[in-house]
């Protein structure tokens, strides 16, 4: 299983803090695509993402047990 | 002057040699709002040597409830926040050499204000202006520190040319609909929070101290008790177009901007962003009327009612700010929105 | 007033409800140095209700570069902390009902301020009266929230009466000689980042979302990018003579505290700490030496020159502060050294 | 082992950030003695100590694996 943070307003559009998720296997342009639709977020696409706290681009491969957490940059200012 | 920093120069890594470096280098602040006006208030009293503040909005009342320098007086006096800025920062500290500029921070802008710099500070409120800075940063070898915040959320990262990773390698593309404070709200602690981490790499920058300087992507949560630090180590692109092996600087170009037209004759700025958007305009007009706006609308257009202007919003992301010929205010309008 | 507060009620979790409680509530601010100018400015522009300073010291030069209400101006009159920063406060906000005592925060005075108080920021640069804070706060059931800062380290911690652990509950003893900003340094972005944790406490106990207030204690450092939470669930002492099941309030207690008495016709006061100390006189003089102060000693005293006082210390911590006549100017001056 | 954190003004006279020492089966209070006369520290006996970040009294004893912060208390401010 995999644990997914989510941050800022994507925590409230996914309403929740986190979740538990099969997602090994996966690239993280692919555990995008399936948690924006299971959980109605809109812009999941242009996020940041961390596994295990290091920053990943899309391509990266999932493994069992590692928590990602997605991370949308911000404007305000 | 020792009286003045001496609990600056107590602090070891500082030191009076540290102080002497602070007091010879010159940062550019780009924004004057909540975090430009607490991050220049940092450095002009920790002894900058010299401070160009560049801001093209003026003081309005709700920008008091989180933005330091600024008073009811300002408020009442319409000033342009540069002035306004500079006016208290020179009551602060007199020895700083501070250059206020009331202006939009343009690519062609922020080449003019480069030389001689050494780190520029993110102060803005949209990402369009973050990338030219980025651009500039990578282009002329500067330091910059990137900061944002909306609600209670709010991120920090260093970005060194040749050393970190770049905003571009981390976003690839200026995300549309970016957070802003316009539309999450904003509380003062997470301004504050953001500003002692730039303020922070700021002097550890200004110092030379580069080992000190932080190699992770800091961002937290003060309501919900969070604090993250991502590491980077991965995150560089080699083939980033603005930190990579060749170079392009993409947006240095005006090809690339959101562009603002005076429509002939009329009181109006049609503004059009770089690229073709496919905006949902009933999501548009739903958050718009959540944030207290007055919101007409029909299948190809949102119509929103300001104080002294109307915003007409077309599907393609193009708008229409009625009540101004000013350009840069019309941008500033449109960006609160989609920063 | 909807628009000047509009960013703050945009954010949920206060909202307009969360906005009217703010300017229900009044705040008692002990210390208007760093963390005092800083906490009351935000809590000012956030729009509480009512809010009262204590600070017994006046603006000088060495205060500027991390005090963020205060001006050149305001160290050449030499004004009390509490009337320019009074003076500041009301500029930004004329709506909020501020009252500005020159007074040192003791036992008494905190007694007699307490009434109708809804939380107390600590400001304050001494542990005495930190644990007076303590006591005051469980003996009325007010909260307050523990801020400090040196060096680029900080620290936050919120106690609730009768749901946190308390102050004496940590430290069971006030610890002598804790590093202040006058031995260690302090650098300007770790004050802003007590601010940042302080202030978003403060406001979550305004709007009463006891759900999101922080449990943990936070302790930091910018210069070496740490970021630490404790967990304080094993922290409570049942036994605590403040919070405990059978309280006492030492620190209310007259016994607990540094006394001090103008020695008969001299310009002198005596300091005696509560408890008798055994003081490395040796130490103590190096220390101070690298303060850059002038210090002379022989086996039983150090002697330290300031500008326009003496401080003679014995080797049992007590001390004598010539060039005043003035209580709580002198206990200023001590507790700068021995926090 | 047990990893030791030494933060604030801990770490300049200690002269390290951390270090690993044996101290499993010992009390905090024996630790703190152990630690000041290893590392010449001089107000260890005042200091807060976490351990695995949760709060712990002098009684407290550690535990293999276990790692131990000091988080001295600051008075400025």
């Amino acid at each position: 299983m995999n644990k997914i943070l989510f941050f800022a307003h994507l925590r409230d559009e996914a309403g929740h803090e986190s979740v538990e998720i099969e997602a090994a296997g996966k690239t993280v342009a692919e555990l995008k695509q399936m948690v924006a639709e299971k959980y109605g977020i809109q812009k999941l696409d242009t996020s940041m993402t961390a596994i295990n706290e290091e920053f990943s681009s899309n391509d990266e491969v999932i493994k069992a047990g590692d928590t990602i957490a997605f991370i949308p940059p911000v404007s305000g200012g | 002057m020792s009286e003045r920093y001496s609990r600056q120069t107590l602090f070891p890594p500082i030191g009076k040699g540290g102080q002497e470096k602070i007091r010879s280098k010159h940062v550019l602040m780009i924004g004057a709002g909540a975090l430009g006006s607490g991050n220049a208030e940092l450095l002009v009293r920790a002894g900058i040597g010299r401070l160009t503040i560049v801001d093209r909005d003026y003081v309005e009342a709700s920008n008091l409830q989180r933005q330091q320098l600024y008073t009811e007086e300002d408020v009442a006096e319409k000033l342009p926040k540069a002035a306004a800025a500079e006016k208290r920062l020179k009551a602060i500290n007199s020895e700083v050499a501070i250059t206020a500029m009331i202006a939009d921070a343009t690519p062609e802008k922020l080449a003019e204000l480069i030389d001689g710099v050494d780190l520029i500070i993110d102060a803005t409120d949209n990402f369009e202006t973050r990338m030219a800075i980025n651009d500039i940063s990578q282009k002329f070898r500067i330091p910059w520190i990137y900061g944002a915040c909306v609600g209670s959320f709010g991120m920090s990262f260093s970005i060194i040319p040749g050393k970190t990773p770049c905003l571009n390698c981390l976003l690839k593309t200026v995300p549309l609909q970016g957070m802003t404070c316009d539309t999450g709200g904003i509380i003062g602690p997470a301004v504050q929070m953001v500003i002692a981490h730039q303020g922070a790499e700021a002097l550890k920058i200004l110092v030379e101290d580069w080992d000190a300087v932080r190699t992770s992507f800091v961002s937290f949560d003060l309501w919900r008790n969070q604090y993250t630090s991502m590491k980077m180590s991965k995150a560089k692109d080699p083939g980033c177009l603005s930190c990579g092996e060749h170079p392009e600087y993409p947006y240095l170009d005006v090809e690339n901007m959101t562009k603002t037209t005076v429509l002939c004759g009329r009181d109006t700025v049609q503004i059009r962003p770089p690229k073709q958007q496919q905006l949902n305009l009933q999501d548009t007009a739903e958050k718009m009327k959540d944030l207290g706006y007055q919101v007409k609308g029909n299948p190809y257009l949102v119509s929103v009612e300001m104080d002294d202007n109307r915003m007409v919003i077309f599907e393609d992301g193009r708008a229409l700010i009625h009540g101004t010929k000013d350009l840069a205010q019309a941008r500033s309008i449109y960006q609160r929105f989609f920063g």
